[in-house]
């Protein structure tokens, strides 16, 4: 019995995990956005390598775009696509930017994306809120 | 004294304190007539594996006869050389002559002592 | 006939009528100088409970419920013990006759 | 004096060891999702450990006894395999786990992949087991793992609200996501009760001789040393639930772990992270590997300590070498660590009674113990948390797999 569930546990759980929702996608975008602003703070205050900032950017990017693009392909009702679409477009767009710019250890350009993205979080906070209303 | 909690799967070890292993099997011969007598501790993998399942327990001597160190069958100690039964089973005898350490020291000549800094060089 | 204790655990036992008794649990067993002879034989659920030495933790839920059938071990004398067939262990004397211990 | 000297260093080895990858990526976890709700598993996990602990070091004092020993005596070697299986495969994976927190923490110091440090990393806990005693790995891991105090401070300085912390501390049903909720409750009661920490404290008993005049001191450090370590995964759970959650953070990577302190203290708090990662985990995988090799050799009845040279007991150095080689290849081929930890704390939590049920009868049993058998408290708390984990995690692991 006990060694029956210790193997059928892990081979369900490899073979597939639940799929998320669009609603959890949406927060997960969030997640994503508010690490780049959060890894972009400590940056600024010179608290953490530049490595480890760019290379938490170019993930966040990276899994912006991933979840993203899982929910433009099956967008909730509630949801503005076309808006959506570019929220997120200019969102990874600043992130790239803030990315390039650790790399070139250019703090003064740096604080321009860095400061915009304060606003597609928002924007971002706002489409995952009517997702959750919507549901 | 009860045979199956005391005895069976507690730890051997011999004169000099050094463990042997654990009491894999018990042999008790059963004739006609006479009063059973437990005869023999069994040490070794077969005896063992055969415990969980015959299946198990063939497998195993089958990849003994084909791998291993030493001798081939199990380890039989005849119940005249147990000495005391208490926390451990101390018996009357050496754990090397009798094959108890076979995979031990295998194990350390051909793999642990290969490793530098596994300690053999220092009593050589 | 030598015979593997280890694999005795657990085998069940027949009585003359070919019923099912129960399972052979733990041997007692006598030991002298040099030599360890088997006494007798605890069949039966609770004879678990003797060989794991739970009676501590089982006594007290046991006598809650007035489970008495808890405490149904039998002991059976070497005598009374028929092992020309180690996998299909008889009694040789009557279910009646059987004696309980604790 | 001798004596003293260990208690403070058993306080020492509870701090330090306490926290590993798990504690801190389930507590973090919990912490962003739910902030303070998830306090009370953390809290139940902590008293379920503490009376364990207090049991397996009673245990080996009073009957020579590590709970491998007597579970392989009393319940005789077909169960004893089962468990042997059971526990060997989780802490097989934790291990995994442990030195994948090394190779992370490493990664986010320096850039360079976690993938890469795989092999150097368990190369270096191989060295530390080849080489080093017993006390050097007790004491001077643990000692290095103090640094994760620094999960504490920075829970003090972000002033948390105390009341609804406090009230936290007994359960509750949140407003989200049931499911989610109830598999982050078993998973901190798994990182909480690691069983390993378990056979490896009952082995140092040994290793270290004690005897029934240790039965106080032993209380004491159980008592006072998990709680320090549960307050510690406290600590981590309230940071992340006043950083992470009102941004909206979910840890589901470690770079984002690793921002956690960088707000309540803004100059070193990245830094402490790292270190408090590689140092308890480091801590971690080498108690995990000598637990496994403690487990075959007290089993089998073969000589164990790591007080002596290698080849002086060549069977146990070869199960922790071939161990901690084997733990490296899942890393090398970039297995997600964070998923290996999350899924081997929820199984911890499924498979402990079997890890436990036995325990507990051995505890109860007075031909080891004598007088010094549990009393009713013991056995109640434990078999109480050990059905509470057992039940939340064979509801919530399904419902957490298919969505609830």
């Amino acid at each position: 019995m006990r060694l029956k569930r210790l193997v059928v546990v892990p081979l369900v759980m490899a073979i597939g995990c639940k799929p998320p929702t669009p609603a959890e996608q949406l927060d997960s975008i969030v997640s994503w956005v508010s690490t780049a602003k959060m890894a972009g703070d400590a940056w600024l205050r010179h608290t953490t390598p530049d490595k480890y900032t760019r290379q938490t950017l170019e993930l966040s990017g990276q899994m912006l775009l991933e979840t993203g693009s899982q929910v433009l392909r099956s967008p909730p009702a509630t949801l503005d696509s076309a808006a959506f679409d570019r929220a997120l477009t200019s969102t990874r767009f600043n992130i790239a930017e803030m990315a390039r710019f650790v790399e070139e250890k250019d703090a003064g350009r740096f604080r321009q994306p860095w400061d915009s993205l304060r606003i597609y979080l928002k924007t971002m906070r706002d489409f995952s809120a009517s997702a959750a209303a919507g549901k | 004294m009860h045979l199956v909690r005391d005895v069976l799967d507690k730890k051997l070890t011999d004169r000099e304190n050094c463990p042997m292993g654990r009491v894999s099997g018990l042999l008790m011969r059963v004739s006609e007539t006479g009063q059973p007598r437990v005869t023999h501790i069994v040490i070794g993998g077969a005896t063992l594996w055969m415990r969980i399942h015959p299946v198990v327990g063939r497998l195993s001597s089958r990849l003994r006869k084909l791998w291993g160190p030493g001798r081939r069958e199990a380890i039989r100690i005849p119940w005249s050389q147990v000495q005391t039964v208490g926390r451990d089973i101390k018996l009357d005898c050496k754990a090397r002559d009798i094959g108890a350490l076979d995979w031990e020291i295998w194990l350390a000549r051909n793999v642990i002592e290969r490793i530098p800094g596994s300690g053999s060089e220092e009593e050589e | 006939m030598d015979v593997h204790v280890e694999l005795l655990l657990g085998t069940k036992v027949r009585d003359t009528d070919g019923n099912i008794v129960g399972r052979i649990e733990e041997l007692r067993v006598d030991r002298d100088d040099n030599s360890c002879r088997v006494e007798s034989y605890l069949i039966g659920a609770s004879a678990v409970i003797e060989r794991l030495s739970a009676w501590t933790l089982i006594r007290p839920v046991a006598r809650a419920l007035h489970a008495h059938k808890l405490y149904q071990v039998y002991d059976v004398r070497w005598q009374d013990m028929d092992l020309s067939d180690p996998a299909r262990p008889k009694l040789r004397i009557a279910r009646s006759d059987l004696r309980h211990v604790k | 004096m001798k004596k003293i000297l260990q208690l403070s260093l058993g306080i020492v080895t509870s701090v330090g060891g306490f926290l590993e990858i798990g504690s801190v990526i389930t507590a973090a976890q919990a912490g962003a999702q739910f902030g303070y709700k998830l306090l009370w598993a953390i809290l139940l996990g902590t008293l379920c450990l503490i009376f364990l602990v207090e049991m397996s070091g009673r245990l080996a004092a009073v009957s020579k006894h590590t709970i491998v020993d007597a579970t392989r005596e009393r319940f005789g070697f077909p169960f004893f395999f089962i468990v042997l299986i059971g526990v060997v495969l989780i802490a097989f994976m934790v291990l995994v786990a442990e030195l994948g927190g090394i190779g992370f923490g490493i990664q986010i110091l320096t850039g360079v992949g976690f993938p890469w440090w795989a092999v150097p990393v368990s190369l270096l806990v191989w060295l530390l087991m080849w080489k080093g005693t017993f006390g050097l790995i007790e004491n001077g891991a643990s000692l290095l793992g103090l640094v994760t105090i620094s999960f504490l401070v920075s829970a003090l300085k972000l002033h948390p609200d105390w009341s609804s912390a406090a009230s936290s501390l007994l359960p509750s049903m949140p407003d989200g996501d049931k499911a989610r909720y109830g598999f982050l409750a078993v998973s901190i009661l798994g990182a909480s009760i690691s069983p390993y920490l378990m056979y490896f404290y009952s082995s140092g008993a040994i290793e270290d001789k004690w005897d029934t005049t240790y039965i106080p001191i032993n209380r004491f450090i159980a008592g006072l040393g998990m709680t320090f370590g549960g307050a510690l995964s406290m600590a981590v759970l309230v940071v992340a639930a006043l950083t992470f959650q009102p941004r909206g953070i979910q840890v589901d990577t470690f770079p984002q772990a690793a921002l956690m302190m960088t707000t309540a203290l803004p100059r070193w708090g990245f830094y402490l992270f790292a270190f408090s990662m590689i140092f308890a985990c480091f801590g971690a995988a080498l108690e995990v590997s000598l637990a496994i090799a403690y487990f075959f050799s007290q089993g089998f009845g073969w000589n164990w300590s790591q007080d002596i040279k290698p080849s002086k007991n060549s069977r146990f150095a070869f199960i922790y070498t071939l161990i901690i080689l084997l733990a490296a290849i899942p890393l090398v081929f970039g297995i997600d660590p964070i998923k290996v930890t999350v899924l081997s704390m929820a199984l911890t939590s499924a498979t402990l009674p079997l890890a436990i049920v036995p325990f507990l009868l051995l505890m109860n049993d007075p031909i080891y113990l004598g007088k010094y058998r549990n009393g009713w408290i013991s056995n109640t708390v434990v078999s109480i948390v050990v059905v509470i984990s057992f039940v939340l995690a064979v509801i919530s692991i399904p419902l957490q797999i298919i969505g609830g």
